[in-house]
């Protein structure tokens, strides 16, 4: 059975002034129905581009994106929008990413007056059931966004991302301005849908603990290149890329019996404008060598588990 | 720390707004002002105690008094029943100048706003052009093109603000097109237009409504002073601004010609910007308590 | 800084072109035949004909306008008045330092006393001061300057004879012409530049480098004075530059009631007489006039927000949209 | 000059029953309801919470620079060093500011005033705070603070909008630390940071804390930088301290069943669970707080004694507090 999304080589350049940003750069990876792939790194390694690129947000400079085997990379017009009603996605910001002029009812049945293809009464019983189903009540069918706390705005998000039936579902930071209280409400909600609708995710976030929690495999990104890719369970186990170990080993974790040995990187992450070709990680990696500055490709070092690091060998003696 | 951060305390309705809007009681000074000077205005015709046109030459110059509110002019007209009338004309042409302008302006302002790129560079630079003449002696040309009258005064006041509300309306649609829920609309395959029509243009509305009352103010007082040096509504017509110029003459032996006509201009206006700060602070999202 | 500026003065030549173009093509739309205004009602039809070879009217409107512009940006020559016959730019030599005189007094007047009454207002805020300071500024913008120069004259030349209510003088004694349409002219400017800085302060004073320099145990005074001051400097320049447009048109109009012999009586002069090519070379020259004083307040701006200056320096040229009053 | 009445029995920093008000839109906010907390020299204090419980508020009343506009300290006592903050003249207050009590904010992107030059903003907090007026040596300091948190020292005459999140939260550091505070507010510093520029300002804080003895006040709402950096530990939920102890005894036996909530909440690094148990509710509307406990309405083991009146704070000897009245039942509830 075909991989409900997969994605071949993407690239995504942005031109600016200052030359040409490689926002996603030649990014591979496929993702099963039901699955949830995990895409983490810190701010600016395009992460959330990735994510609307594939949704056609983003118009792709380069590469192919397959939605169940079939090729949506360039179309348009009608064949987009069908396309579209399959991959949907759900924003970060709960209080920029609903209108503030529409009530929630108005907001939820939006998608489905716009597909044109349901009547009145049918998206009146529909939208009340996407009320039930993300758990907001009756009585908050006319308020307006600002009159709801953060985590029912992102429950209107997430009703209104499901209106039309998708598929796949970008979920980009959907809870990474909530507070933890509300975060596992939303997060519980996600994984139920997940296993209800059968739905597919790619969860983008920066907090590895959430990523961790919600999802199948991982795919650890830095300025725009994916350096690792594997089962969540293995990337916690045994991370190999020197700058997914560095990532996992900042991270201040709760158990305060086993303090954790730091490596603390140095300086700050480099411009993703005309990047030079090779290994980005390389002006803050410890272990950089000559020919980190050529091109690298990613090799499958254990089954389901890419990493790109051409040292790799000499380095990962060093680990244990 | 109170919870409600930066956004709008009000949005929705009409009903929120006005009720909002009560708290602040200069607006609603502002607002009792105008309306009263509106309906006196409609009412005109049926209510001023002579024919504005009416010359009683005994009356010349005579000073206020009962019979005659605001004295009489150099023709012995009676100046109150002409300052009530005059406000049919200066007020009429501010409503119906910024009204013009703005559908104008919004409409350039929008197209510029949402497609960006060669089109929005285009506008642009129009505008500059436009802007980079000062406001009144783009009247003034226009005025010499077009010749001296009422209508005429409508139409150059209506071109001279388009080029702010088109600004206006382009800077605000590109702040709100930075907005997650834009391309939560593009994701669920809304078309630009409904984009623009149904999600843009009501975000954009509230600083904009602000402006335009803002601005029926500027065009007032500019309208008066295309009258007043005598390029705008020409005298018998009791515009303000016409009135003032006519008082100018008599200056050294009725004074009292010069206060009514200047009073009412000052008076609609101040009106006009109390009715706008409310307006801004009732529709604007970081209230400045 | 220098590369800021070249920037900005070649990006100023398009703009005067299209306002020379824009004008010239507004003002063949003007009533009347330019030959019947010059030689009047009783000219015969030869002459007529005459003269309007002589003025090349007949050619497309094309040509008119390559010559004119070759005139005006080449010659520096804007033509002849149709009336007097007088050259046009040697008028505009010496009534545009009238003009200016006036504006410029206007705006400093405007921003000297504006900007500290805002700034009280801002620190004072909801206290006596602000609400004094507020509803006097809101009467301040309400009252038309035409208005005000009538009553100033009537109060000051006509009731007490202290000031001359028309002319201008030379010298010192020049100055006494001045004062009465400098200040009609400045009450409104001077009201909405205390609104405009009391607002920026608002927002300035809210922002969490203010409490940053509160909690380094800065006097309150200095707070405002050294930190929030600076910021909030660069909104109400952004408005000064438009402020500037509503004083040079303010001017035009003070300058009839005053009779004072500037760019404005010169103009709205010829558009009464009908003498086109003046209110044209007038209106082209005062805009250009208008973008150079533009540009100094763009200069303004570059010096006090660093941000811009070092756009600069990099060679990076930033979309920069102006806020609108 | 009255006589400072200076009681030197007291710890270090002592707050006693702090309440803080907002007036906003017509409605009372109460922000900080009763707080009381001590924190010893050198040590740091965890001050644990959600958005909208009073953390940012406690830190800015301790420095008297809350927005006067619509706020003001109810009532309560800050004493530090013995002497009550509170009662000091506004000349006197400024003098401490920056000197022996000095903040770092949330947000480096607007913590800097974006038209000075990055070092004058630090030399300004020198120049203040020190009786020699002569500006080289300002200037050699702040350029020696630069050193110190990891700038080169030739960045002195750069503007804020040419650093980094990360390189602005490090000046905002130097800016704190450059008098030798006794006493550092910390408002979630490195909130805002991405997870390895976060490790980088976490270890510098600390290690500067400990070089020079620093007491510290550390607010956030992520419980892994409590367990890394801190010795002490309140949580605090609507205003209200909760639950107060060590970090031993918060992480390893919460009490209160907020806080055994937030733990729950967290999806843990190491083990694997299928679902996360959230708090469910809604967090508390500070303008309508309810009679009793504020957390009742989200308490699985509330009881009507909870709603019914306010819960007082019950003290254990080994200095573990928790203001709850079902603690039996939560502890049952919980093994």
């Amino acid at each position: 059975m075909n991989p409900v999304i997969e994605v071949k080589n993407l690239k995504k350049y942005f031109t600016t002034p200052r030359g040409m940003l490689h926002a996603v750069d030649d990014v591979t990876f496929t993702i099963e129905k039901g699955r949830t792939l995990g895409v983490v790194g810190e701010s600016g390694c395009g992460k959330s581009t990735l994510g609307r690129t594939i949704i056609h947000l983003h118009e792709s400079t380069e590469g192919q994106i397959l939605l169940n085997g079939k090729d949506v990379t360039n179309l348009k017009g009608k064949d987009l929008r069908q396309a579209r009603e399959k991959m949907q996605i759900i924003f970060q910001d709960p209080y920029s990413s609903l209108d503030p002029r529409k009530t929630i009812d108005s907001t939820i049945r939006e998608p489905l007056i716009v597909s044109r293809r349901f009547t009145k009464s049918q998206i009146d019983q529909k939208t009340q059931e996407l009320m039930d189903l993300v758990g907001i009540d009756e009585r908050l069918r006319k308020a307006y966004p600002h009159e709801l706390d953060g985590g029912r705005r992102q429950r209107v998000g997430i009703a209104r991302a499901l209106a039309l039936e998708p598929e796949f579902v970008v979920c980009d930071e959907p809870v990474s301005a909530l507070d933890v209280s509300i975060q596992a409400q939303v997060l519980n909600l996600l994984k139920k849908l997940q296993k209800e609708k059968g739905l597919t995710y790619m969860f983008v976030t920066h907090d590895m603990s959430v990523v961790r929690h919600i999802s199948d495999d991982i795919c650890v990104m830095y300025l725009g290149q994916v350096v690792e890719k594997c089962s969540s369970k293995e990337l916690f186990k045994t991370p190999l890329h020197p700058y997914t170990r560095a990532l996992l080993s900042a991270i201040p974790s709760t158990d305060i019996d086993k303090p954790n040995k730091r490596e603390i990187l140095r300086g700050e992450i480099t411009s993703p404008v005309n990047p030079k070709p090779g290994c980005r990680f390389a002006a803050r990696c410890p272990y950089a060598k000559e020919e980190c500055l050529k091109q690298q490709k990613q090799e499958e070092i254990s089954p389901g588990h890419f990493v790109t690091c051409c040292r790799l060998q000499e380095i990962s003696s060093s680990y244990n | 720390m109170p919870k409600m951060t930066g956004h709008a305390k009000n949005q929705g309705g009409f009903t929120a707004v006005m009720k909002q809007m009560s708290k602040n009681k200069a607006a609603m000074l502002g607002l009792l002002i105008l309306s009263a000077e509106i309906i006196l205005a409609i009412l005109a015709p049926y209510i001023i105690p002579y024919d504005y046109s009416f010359m009683d030459m005994a009356n010349m110059f005579a000073k206020p008094s009962a019979s005659h509110l605001f004295g009489c002019d150099d023709m012995g007209r009676d100046i109150f029943s002409r300052v009530l009338f005059g406000a049919r004309y200066s007020i009429s042409i501010g409503i119906i100048a910024v009204a013009i302008g703005s559908v104008i302006g919004c409409t350039i302002g929008a197209i510029a706003g949402y497609f960006g790129g060669q089109v929005d560079n285009l506008i642009m630079r129009f505008l500059d052009i436009i802007q980079a003449i000062p406001g009144m002696l783009l009247m003034i040309v226009i005025s010499a093109v077009l010749g001296p009258g009422y209508f005429n005064t409508i139409v150059a006041l209506s071109i001279g603000s388009i080029s702010g509300m088109a600004r206006m309306l382009r800077a605000q649609m590109l702040k709100e097109r930075e907005n997650e829920y834009i391309e939560a609309a593009q994701s669920i395959n809304c078309s630009k237009f409904r984009i623009i029509t149904s999600h843009l243009l009501p975000n954009c509305i509230s600083p904009m409504i602000v402006s335009a009352t803002m601005g029926v103010a500027q065009t007032i007082t500019m309208a008066a002073g295309l009258s007043f040096i005598g390029l705008g509504v020409q005298p018998p017509i009791p515009e303000w601004g016409a009135m003032l110029s006519a008082a100018r003459q008599f200056i050294r032996q009725a004074p009292h010609l010069v206060y009514f006509p200047g009073l009412a201009i000052a008076v609609t206006v101040l009106a006009l910007n109390l009715l706008g700060d409310g307006l801004r602070d009732a529709l604007d999202p970081k209230l400045k308590n | 800084m220098l590369k800021y500026v070249l920037k900005r003065l070649i990006w100023m030549i398009p703009i005067v072109l299209g306002v020379a173009i824009l004008v010239f093509i507004m003002m063949t739309f003007c009533p009347g035949k330019p030959e019947e205004i010059i030689l009047g009602p009783s000219a015969t039809e030869t002459e007529l004909a005459a003269k309007r070879l002589e003025l090349g009217l007949d050619d497309p409107i094309v040509l008119r306008l390559g010559r004119y512009m070759s005139d005006v940006f080449i010659h520096f020559d804007l033509g002849k008045s149709w009336l007097t016959n007088v050259d046009i730019t040697s008028s505009i030599k010496e009534r545009l330092p009238r003009t200016l005189m006036l504006t410029v007094t206007t705006l400093f007047i405007s921003v000297g006393i504006g900007i500290p009454l805002g700034v009280i207002a801002a620190i004072k805020q909801n206290k006596w001061q602000d609400s004094l300071c507020m509803v006097l500024a809101l009467i301040g913008v309400a009252i038309p300057n035409f208005w005000l120069a009538l009553l100033l004259v009537l109060q000051f030349s006509v009731k007490l004879n202290w000031l001359p209510a028309l002319g201008i003088g030379t010298g010192l004694a020049g100055i006494k012409f001045y004062i009465l349409p400098a200040i009609s002219g400045s009450t409104g400017g001077l009201a909405s530049c205390a609104r405009q800085t009391r607002s920026a302060m608002l927002d300035v004073i809210r922002a969490d480098y203010i409490t940053t320099a509160r909690s380094k145990g800065v006097p309150e005074r200095d707070v405002i004075l050294k930190h929030a001051l600076k910021n909030s400097l660069i909104p109400i320049i952004t408005v000064m530059g438009t402020m500037f447009g509503h004083f040079l048109g303010g001017a035009m109009i003070i300058e009839t009631i005053f009779a004072i012999p500037g760019m404005g009586t010169y103009i709205i002069g010829a558009v009464n007489s009908r003498d086109y090519p003046i209110v044209q070379g007038g209106s082209i020259f005062l805009a250009i006039t208008f973008s150079f004083c533009m540009l100094i307040v763009d200069l303004l701006y570059a010096m006090v927000d660093p941000r811009i200056k070092a756009q600069y320096a990099s060679g990076r040229k930033k979309r920069k949209v102006k806020a609108n009053a | 000059m009255h006589q400072k009445e200076i009681n030197t029995d007291m710890p270090f920093l002592s707050i006693k029953d702090l309440k803080v008000e907002y007036k906003s839109d017509g409605q009372i906010v109460h922000a900080v309801n009763d707080v009381s907390l001590q924190l010893e020299r050198g040590k740091t204090l965890g001050l644990v919470g959600e958005t909208g419980a009073g953390k940012t508020t406690i830190a800015k009343s301790i420095l008297r620079i809350l927005p006067d506009v619509g706020s003001h300290i109810a009532n309560g006592e800050i004493y530090l060093e013995g002497e009550n903050l509170l009662k000091l003249s506004e000349t006197d207050m400024r003098k401490i500011r920056g000197n022996k009590v000095s903040m770092i904010f949330q947000d480096p992107m607007t913590a800097l005033n974006p038209v000075l030059r990055v070092g004058d903003q630090i030399a300004e907090v020198v120049s203040l705070h020190s009786d020699s007026n002569n500006r080289a040596e300002h200037e050699k300091r702040a350029k020696e603070m630069l050193e110190i948190v990891g700038i080169p020292a030739e960045r002195y005459y750069a503007y804020p909008h040419q650093f980094s999140g990360g390189m602005k939260q490090r000046v905002v550091i130097a800016i704190a630390l450059a008098c030798n505070p006794d006493l550092l507010l910390a408002d979630e510093p490195t909130t805002a940071l991405d997870v390895t520029i976060q490790a980088q300002v976490l270890d510098l804080i600390a290690e500067l804390r400990n070089k020079y003895n620093t007491a510290m006040l550390l607010i956030t709402h992520d419980m892994g930088v409590v367990a890394q950096v801190c010795d002490t530990v309140a949580v605090i939920y609507a205003g209200r301290i909760i639950e107060y102890g060590t970090k031993q005894q918060i992480f390893k036996h919460p009490s209160h069943p907020y806080t055994i909530g937030l733990f729950g909440a967290i999806p843990d690094m190491n083990e694997d669970e299928e679902w996360l148990h959230p708090i469910d509710g809604l967090p508390p509307d500070p303008t309508n707080l309810p009679q009793g406990c504020s957390f009742a309405p989200r308490c699985k083991f509330a009881t009507d004694a909870c709603w019914k009146e306010p819960i007082s704070m019950n003290k254990t000897q080994d200095g573990h507090d928790c203001r709850c009245c079902r603690i039996e039942a939560v502890m049952k509830g919980e093994d």
